[in-house]
């Protein structure tokens, strides 16, 4: 179980010499479908990996890229979006403009060099707990894989020269 | 001190001048502007010995419009000069606004920029591979160059900016009420675009035109169709920039016959331009089905190039990812 | 400026000084810049043992990338995006662009197309060149080269030619700028092209208004020539100025033809003369490269553009030398006359004037520019007059896969290459750009450097030498902006002497007001 | 540039950390947290305590904000969705307004699903450092009230449907009860007796069926289904599907000579209500207590809708009633109601999907439901038991758990198959005098008297063996006897027993349309497919969307008393609403900043409510907020951000994200 040996959701925490690196993600859920999934986990008690954290929104239409975007530039190494299976949208079509600026989005981070399992959309409906603590885990190994994103730091340190 | 002509001055960074050249197409205006203050710096006659403009006094200046982003050492160190000797500093158009069309560059990495352009250009003849360097000798003299930073940055992000005039370049239009704004002595909060705070459809000539349920099947590239030169451009298919940017320039580019481009950045209530287009335009996407989504979005060919035109620098992410130093790498 | 009262003024005067020093005490710490601050040119002088110059280097401390960043955008945005390149020759960029997509896609534009382009085209020489002549060269004859610097601009000239005249100058350009606008959407930066014709198509209304604004242009030009010749060429000292030998250099010239060997601005042949003044080569646009070569020096980022079959001998001139000239002097020097009637006077009197042809003499292109401003206005008119121009078709829309193209117009400072190669999506896989002042860079090294040795030794520095190597940089109008695709290097205005062991021993720079000082 | 009036406070944060018993404290570690957050900017005062939501845990908070003008309350406990309006409530009784508050999700987010304290703390932490952050930005808001269309809408015209529809009229509401079938009653109206109690099925529910009909204030639609619901809580807009009956409900009064007239002088069509083991006439009465109490024309078997060259003989006979009408339309209602009742009851487990039982192949192979109609005095065989080839069976093998507690069917108990398999042992037994084996799993009987029924049943005679069935085949001796295989867990031997007749205790599953109908009520579905309640405990009847309510079966498999009394349940919920009068509506809408707006209409097209509209003269967009739910999907989309969603404004949750990575 990942969240087993984990000692801390801390960007970076030493194991003696061997860096173990524990991605953040930030997770922007709907009130309907994928927020009750995750409450659903936990009145069922599944144990799931720790890096997630929640933002609870009341529709995944209601995502907007910016807020995306935002976690990533804040020291997010991955972000997740949950919302209703199409067709079960609690407002009837959100969940499907979701998906549209998903597949955009995805698309243009990945003409900036960021990765595609960094950024994630995930169909789970209140009863999908199972689901929900599978997509936990498995995402959190998945960027754990990918290492930390390192977006250059806002500030370079200076002087820097031309590279020869 | 009160008594003699406000100081202005206009500097340049890393811009091709079209804003200089708005300076000079204020024509009959310009000569007003002389008459109403005293420009100590103009690009055509500059002086940028740091000495000399340290001998100003601080905040002696009233008004700096400084143009052009930030990519050399050199850049910076007259930026934080001039931020110093004046009591405003305005980024003035695109570049130092937002970053402009150079900040493009902020795609790539240095290394592949100087490659690309002193080494792999066809005509360039160049088989020891020979880079400008910072300190280059030769018998015995060195000659030196500005260090070349390995991203475009945006005026505020070097130094403290007070207000914004946006566009590429900014219109006479745009400038003149700059200038008038901060001559009225009723200086808007610090920070403040000097245009308006609305999008470009609301000036847009053809803002009444434009259908109230649109729904974007696929996007077209305006070489591949002809244009109406009525009928809103969206409502073409042609990717329009204009609900996602800051008017004030009253549309040029349309009245041109062609979609807007962005350069006046988002609004005050928006971080990231790109990103908002981007959500507008696939929400108004007519497929539901991935496949056909993918399919409708492969139309726009270029999102970052077209999204972050002239705001990849000031985005929320500011840079692609290839600048990353080294990463960590997986644990285990 | 209406309603500048002084108490708002003041009032803004406090609040700004108010929040600057307020500011200022957190700014201090971050902001203490690092000294080597040398502006956008700068010279270096080296002496040798005996006090004389040994090297000047001449350097563009700029550069921004476009080959590299354009790669990955769609190739219809480049004319938009290379036109960032030099915002004070935009329309150059946007139209090598514009051509190169024709190229690229294989498409011919329609007639109508083609007229409004170089109409637009035409508008903008003549404006671009009336910018240099009244703002940035011309000042120099005009108001005269001992003039004090701070009268020698746009101002001074107003104040030479009477202030109706120079409001005239500035209305006159201020129309023609408007003129683009009205067919391109802006100015600055404007958006008519696209492979295989314009955006949009001209009016009948419009076309009353080119017409008119181009029969004024060409009264302008006659204006501004008769202003030259009673300036210049009625002053034997001017005259000598441009015959000395400090501003001369003999190379190879380059320029673009029409089938008859006249100038041509929009399309036509590249033609190259050589120092003698015989054609060396004339060629299409898709044989630059069999041509033309850049050079790389690790001290500018800068490249310098040499002709490749005699390749490059570093600094020299001559016919062994592959350092060619570019520009107004050049085109008069390749062409074989102008195309319009009243340009062509001129053209032959130039040529009278100064003797052989070619002419070598850097500061002759003013006089060449002033020609060619006169060719540019009357081709205006004829291009506004051509009935075809107010045809509602003006695109031709490409059906062919995009590969790769090449486009060449003559920039006002020279011969200006695009070349793109795409994915099938027409996506800019590479892109090469060979930019206008490029082609003048070695000739610029050389003045400097000449003009250094014609005017410096050991620690004995005549004050004017400032004004007479800054004349020789006005001459060639140069654009750095172009010539990095970075930003537009203004003059170097900062001029350090050293001896062998590097030390700088004399100092010389303007201050604001033009004075100049020696340290 | 627009400025919002800033209500944002600086400071006077106060964050409460509830243990929730060790459910919280039991994993994060609630002191390090509590002293974190005292630590955040803003925050004045940082508490944890046992049960935040208990009323000394509540008093706490009220306090504090009077004594130490508290500007913001930050809870960090269990699910919003469980404790939310709680304390909202507490920071409006201290005086705040109610929005001023956020609360943090420890119980279900991190303390019941980590096991490593360490992570489980440094995730509360982060958590609650971005409420911190958030919270400070709430505006004051004010919910809308909705008024209450005191018309109700019952869908489903079994048990369920039919409690509550006569416990609302008889309360005096108005009630639209909506059947798809020809006749109310549902399954309960095919059972014989009904356990544990015996008695019949139809003397209890009749009653209730006649009451329905005759009742003032129910209209009693038949033969109808819902196809489409609009509006929200209070302001449903219903359309409904009424198929043609061919025969005039008014003019027609059940006398059923048409049925005789009818040109079949025999039944010859298997009649569905009795299992297919019966058969009826093209025109027929589903049963004879059906309610309404008049017959119907099935088309697919009637001639003249074949051939159109029928006699007509009903037609004649009807003579000047004039009741029957082949040319009949469907047509559809647009109903207005407040509040929904979903009773869309179950589907019986298709016993074919496990083939080694044989159903379909052995003819003597049968399901519950098909011995329910075989045991009934009104059914096929007018009570008796005889198998299809006529022979009386003398061993019958009850297998109990079919589609239900099965990896391959359905992993959830039926609740009712255990007691209802006793049912029909019993009355097989009294009837036949057979042997009966029931084959059980577990044996399920809680409930009042279940047990004792068990008992009952098993004095009787009935041999009970513990066991899965694993195979039903012929008799290899050949006397046309069925062979049930069962491992008998009891004794650990495998039992081969062959008998006359196999009863195969089918579960019950959800509707095989419950997917469409809960999306055409927006509604979610729990993993088993029945609908979804809003809560299991504390909210059994209600869901996800206000205003509508669920009772019986649809939720889940259930016995009638218990369906009797979630309808009743189900009724005093929408009783509650009709009576108050009023909803109020979260204020989660969005708005339109005027004087920024560009008219780019954008918005327009994308909201699912047409809530937005363009207004010609100011040429900006206008938002109803009366139509306006609250997704927020036109406030994403807004290129120039003009658009502002009350307690999900840009900044709000910009605050909070980076809140949420503040350490990072």
């Amino acid at each position: 179980m990942p969240d087993a040996n984990l000692n801390s959701s801390q960007a970076v925490a030493y194991v003696g010499e061997q860096p173990t690196f524990e991605p953040r993600i930030v997770a922007f859920f709907c009130n309907w479908c994928t927020y009750l999934a995750a409450d659903l986990a936990g009145t069922s008690r599944m144990k799931y990996a720790p890096n997630m954290r929640v933002v609870r929104v009341m529709c995944s239409g209601r995502v907007d890229p910016q807020f995306v975007l935002d976690a990533f530039a804040h020291g997010a190494d991955g972000v997740l979006i949950g919302g209703c299976h199409p067709g079960d949208c609690h407002y009837q079509e959100g969940n499907y403009k979701a998906l549209r600026r998903f597949r955009l989005l995805k698309r243009m981070l990945g003409q900036m060099g960021i990765e595609e399992a960094r950024l994630r959309l995930e169909w789970i409906s209140a009863s999908e707990a199972e689901k929900f603590r599978w997509v936990m885990n498995d995402m959190a190994e998945q960027v754990r894989a990918l290492g930390p994103l390192r977006l250059l730091p806002a500030k370079e340190v200076f002087p820097e020269e031309v590279a020869v | 001190m009160t008594a003699e002509k406000p100081k202005v001055a206009f500097y340049w960074c890393a811009s091709c001048g079209g804003c200089e050249e708005t300076v000079v197409d204020l024509a009959e205006a310009f000569l007003d502007i002389v008459a109403a203050v005293d420009i100590v710096f103009w690009p055509v006659a500059l002086d940028s010995k740091r000495k000399d403009v340290e001998a100003i006094a601080d905040g002696a200046i009233l008004a700096t419009f400084l143009n052009g982003a930030i990519r050399t050492t050199e850049q910076e160190e007259m930026a934080c000069l001039l931020r110093r000797k004046s009591k405003l500093l305005l980024a003035f158009g695109s570049c130092s606004h937002l970053g402009g069309i150079p900040g493009l560059a902020n795609l790539f990495d240095r290394e592949s920029i100087l490659d690309s352009v002193y080494c792999e250009s066809p005509s360039t003849v160049n088989a020891e591979g020979v880079l400008p360097v910072l300190r280059h000798k030769a018998n015995g003299h060195t000659v030196e160059l500005p260090g070349f930073y390995r991203t475009v940055r945006t005026l505020s992000q070097v130094v403290d900016v007070d207000y914004y005039v946006p566009g590429c370049p900014p219109t006479p239009r745009v400038l003149r009420t700059a200038l008038l704004t901060l001559l009225s002595g009723e200086l808007p909060p610090k920070g403040t675009v000097l245009a308006p705070d609305h999008a470009l459809c609301e000036e847009c000539p053809r803002k009444d035109g434009k259908p109230e349920n649109l729904s974007i099947g696929q996007f077209k590239r305006p070489y591949e169709v002809l244009i109406d030169e009525e009928k809103c451009l969206l409502a073409q298919g042609l990717l329009c920039m204009g609900p996602a940017t800051r008017g004030g320039c009253e549309a040029p580019c349309v009245q041109g016959n062609m979609p807007c481009t962005g350069c006046c950045g988002p609004t005050s209530r928006v971080r990231d331009q790109g990103a908002k287009i981007l959500s507008s335009l696939a929400s108004l996407l007519e497929s539901k089905e991935e496949p056909e989504i993918d399919h409708a979005l492969a139309t726009i060919p270029d999102p970052v190039g077209t999204f972050y035109r002239y705001s990849l620098p000031s985005s929320l992410l500011r840079q692609g990812k290839s600048h990353s130093s080294s990463n960590v790498g997986p644990a285990k | 400026m209406p309603d500048l009262k002084e108490a708002t003024l003041q009032q803004a005067w406090q609040e700004g000084a108010a929040r600057a020093d307020a500011d200022y005490v957190r700014r201090r710490i971050t902001i203490d810049p690092i000294t080597r601050l040398e502006g956008h040119g700068k010279i270096d002088i080296f002496l040798d043992e005996a006090g004389q110059v040994e090297r000047a280097y001449f350097q563009v401390p700029e550069l921004r990338g476009f080959e590299k960043f354009v790669q990955g955008r769609p190739a219809e945005d480049m004319p938009q995006i290379t036109s960032r390149i030099c915002g004070v020759c935009p329309t150059a960029h946007h139209m090598a662009a514009t051509k190169t997509l024709d190229d690229l896609y294989h498409v011919d534009p329609p007639p109508a197309a083609k007229i409004i382009r170089e109409l637009v085209y035409s508008a903008f020489i003549v404006e671009d060149h009336a910018l240099h002549f009244y703002f940035l060269g011309g000042p120099d004859f005009v108001v005269g080269p001992e003039a004090p610097v701070s009268e020698r601009n746009v101002l001074g000239v107003i104040a030479k030619v009477g202030v109706d005249a120079g409001k005239q100058v500035i209305a006159m350009r201020r129309r023609l700028r408007e003129l683009i606008a009205l067919a391109g959407g802006k100015t600055i930066h404007p958006v008519l092209g696209l492979p295989g014709g314009v955006a949009k198509h001209v009016t009948a209304e419009m076309q009353k208004q080119f017409q008119q604004v181009s029969a004024e242009a060409v009264n302008f030009a006659q204006f501004t020539l008769q202003l030259f010749e009673d300036v210049v060429l009625k002053n034997s000292d001017y005259l000598s100025l441009i015959l000395s030998e400090i501003y001369t250099h003999r190379t190879y010239y380059m320029g673009m033809v029409d089938e008859s060997n006249h100038v041509n601005f929009y399309d036509g042949s590249i033609r190259v003369v050589t120092p003698e003044g015989g054609e060396w080569k004339k060629f299409q646009a898709r044989k630059y490269l069999d041509i033309i070569a850049e050079h790389v020096e690790p001290w500018t980022y800068v490249k310098f553009c040499y002709l490749r079959p005699i390749g490059w001998k570093g600094f020299t001139e001559g016919a062994e030398s592959g350092i060619y000239g570019v520009a107004p002097l050049a085109r008069l020097n390749v062409a074989e006359g102008m195309a319009t009637p009243l340009a062509q006077q001129a053209y032959a009197k130039l040529f009278a004037i100064l003797g052989a042809k070619p002419v070598h003499h850097t500061l002759a292109n003013h006089w060449a520019r002033v020609v060619e401003l006169l060719y540019a206005a009357e081709r205006m008119k004829e291009l506004a007059d051509n009935p075809q121009i107010t045809d509602s078709i003006v695109r031709t829309l490409p059906t062919e896969k995009p590969t790769e193209g090449i486009g060449i117009v003559e920039a006002p400072r020279g011969t200006l290459i695009h070349h793109y190669s795409t994915d099938e999506r027409g996506i800019i896989e590479k892109a090469n750009l060979i930019v206008a002042t490029q082609g003048n860079a070695a000739r610029i090294a050389m003045s400097v450097e000449k003009a250094a040795k014609g005017l410096i030794s050991g620690a004995n520095v005549p004050e004017g030498v400032l004004n007479k190597v800054e004349m020789a940089f006005r001459a060639y109008d140069p654009c750095h902006g172009c010539a990095t695709h970075s930003l537009p290097g203004s003059m170097p205005l900062w001029v350090r002497v050293r001896d062998q062991n590097g030390k700088i021993v004399i100092t010389l720079r303007r201050d604001f007001n033009g004075n100049v000082h020696r340290e | 540039m627009p400025e919002p009036q800033d209500t944002s406070c600086s400071g006077g944060i106060g964050v409460y950390v509830c243990h929730c018993g060790t459910n919280i404290a039991g994993t994060v570690d609630v002191n390090v947290l509590t002293d974190y957050a005292a630590g955040l900017p803003g925050v004045t005062i940082a508490r944890n305590y046992k049960y935040a939501c208990s009323t000394p845990g509540q008093e706490l908070i009220k306090r504090d904000i009077r004594e130490l003008n508290l500007t913001r309350v930050v809870v960090a406990a269990c699910s919003p969705c469980l404790h939310e309006k709680t304390f909202r409530n507490v920071t409006a009784e201290g005086g705040l307004n109610p929005y001023y508050f956020h609360m943090v999700n420890l119980r279900e987010h991190a303390s019941w699903v980590h096991t490593d304290k360490k992570a489980a703390t440094e995730k509360a932490k982060d958590l609650v450092r971005a409420a911190v952050r958030r919270v400070r930005l709430h505006r004051p808001l004010e919910r809308k009230r909705v008024s209450i269309d005191p018309n109700v809408l019952i869908v489903g015209g079994g048990i369920a449907g039919i409690h509550a529809a006569l416990t609302l009229a008889n309360a005096g509401k108005h009630v639209y009860l909506v059947e798809r079938d020809a006749t109310i009653g549902g399954h309960m109206a095919m059972f014989d007796k009904t356990f544990p109690t015996l008695d019949c099925a139809a003397c209890i529910l009749t009653p209730k069926m006649t009451a329905v009909k005759s009742h003032p204030n129910i209209t009693l639609w038949t033969l109808s289904e819902v196809t489409q619901v609009d509006g929200y809580v209070g302001n449903y807009k219903v359309t409904v599907k009424r198929k043609p009956r061919y025969v005039l409900e008014d003019a027609c009064v059940g006398c059923m000579e048409c049925i005789e007239a009818c040109v079949y002088k025999q039944a010859k069509v298997p009649d569905q209500f009795n299992m297919y083991l019966g058969k009826r006439k093209p025109i027929y009465i589903p049963f004879p207590q059906a309610v309404p109490q008049v017959v119907v024309i099935d088309r697919e078997t009637c001639i003249e809708f074949k051939s159109g060259k029928c006699k007509k003989t009903c037609v004649e006979v009807c003579g000047d009633r004039k009741a029957i009408d082949f040319q009949q339309q469907e047509k559809a209602e647009i109903i207005e109601v407040g509040t929904i009742i979903l009773a869309t009851g179950f589907f019986t487990f298709n016993a074919k999907r496990i083939p080694y039982y044989g159903y379909g192949t052995y003819p003597s192979v049968y399901t519950a439901l098909e011995v329910e109609r075989l045991v009934n005095a009104a059914g096929p065989t007018g009570g008796e038991i005889v198998l299809r080839d006529g022979r009386r069976p003398k061993t019958v093998g009850v297998v109990h758990c079919v589609g239900s507690r099965d990896e391959n069917t359905n992993r959830y108990c039926s609740r009712v198959c255990c007691m209802y398999s006793l049912k029909l042992a019993h009355l097989i037994k009294e009837k036949t005098g057979a042997e009966v084996f029931n084959f059980y799993i577990d044996m399920r009987t809680p409930g009042k008297g279940f047990e004792e029924f068990y008992n009952r049943v098993a004095e009787e005679g009935t041999i009970f063996i513990r066991g899965r069935v694993a195979d039903v085949y012929p008799n290899p001796a050949g006397d046309g006897r069925l062979m049930v295989v069962a491992e008998d867990t009891l004794m650990s031997t495998v039992r081969r027993i062959p008998v006359d007749m196999v009863v195969l205790a089918t579960g019950l599953e959800p509707q095989p349309d419950a997917q469409e109908v809960r999306r055409r009520f927006h509604l979610s579905c729990s993993s088993e497919g029945f609908f979804l309640e809003r809560h299991p405990k504390l909210a059994p009847v209600s869901t996800f969307t206000d205003g509508i309510f669920l009772a019986g079966c649809c939720q889940g498999p259930k016995d009638i008393p218990d369906t009797v009394a979630q309808a009743g349940a189900a009724a005093a919920e929408a009783l509650a609403l009709i009576d108050i009068g009023y909803v109020e509506q979260e204020p989660y809408t969005a708005k339109i900043l005027e004087d920024v707006c560009s008219g780019c209409k954008t918005c327009i097209p994308l909201c699912p409510y047409q809530a937005i509209s363009f207004s010609d003269d100011q040429k900006k967009a206008a938002i109803n907020e009366v139509l306006c739910k609250g997704c927020g999907t036109c406030v994403a989309s807004c290129p120039s951000g003009s658009i502002e969603q009350n307690l999900f404004e840009d900044e709000e949750i910009f605050e909070e994200i980076e809140g949420l990575l503040a350490d990072a």
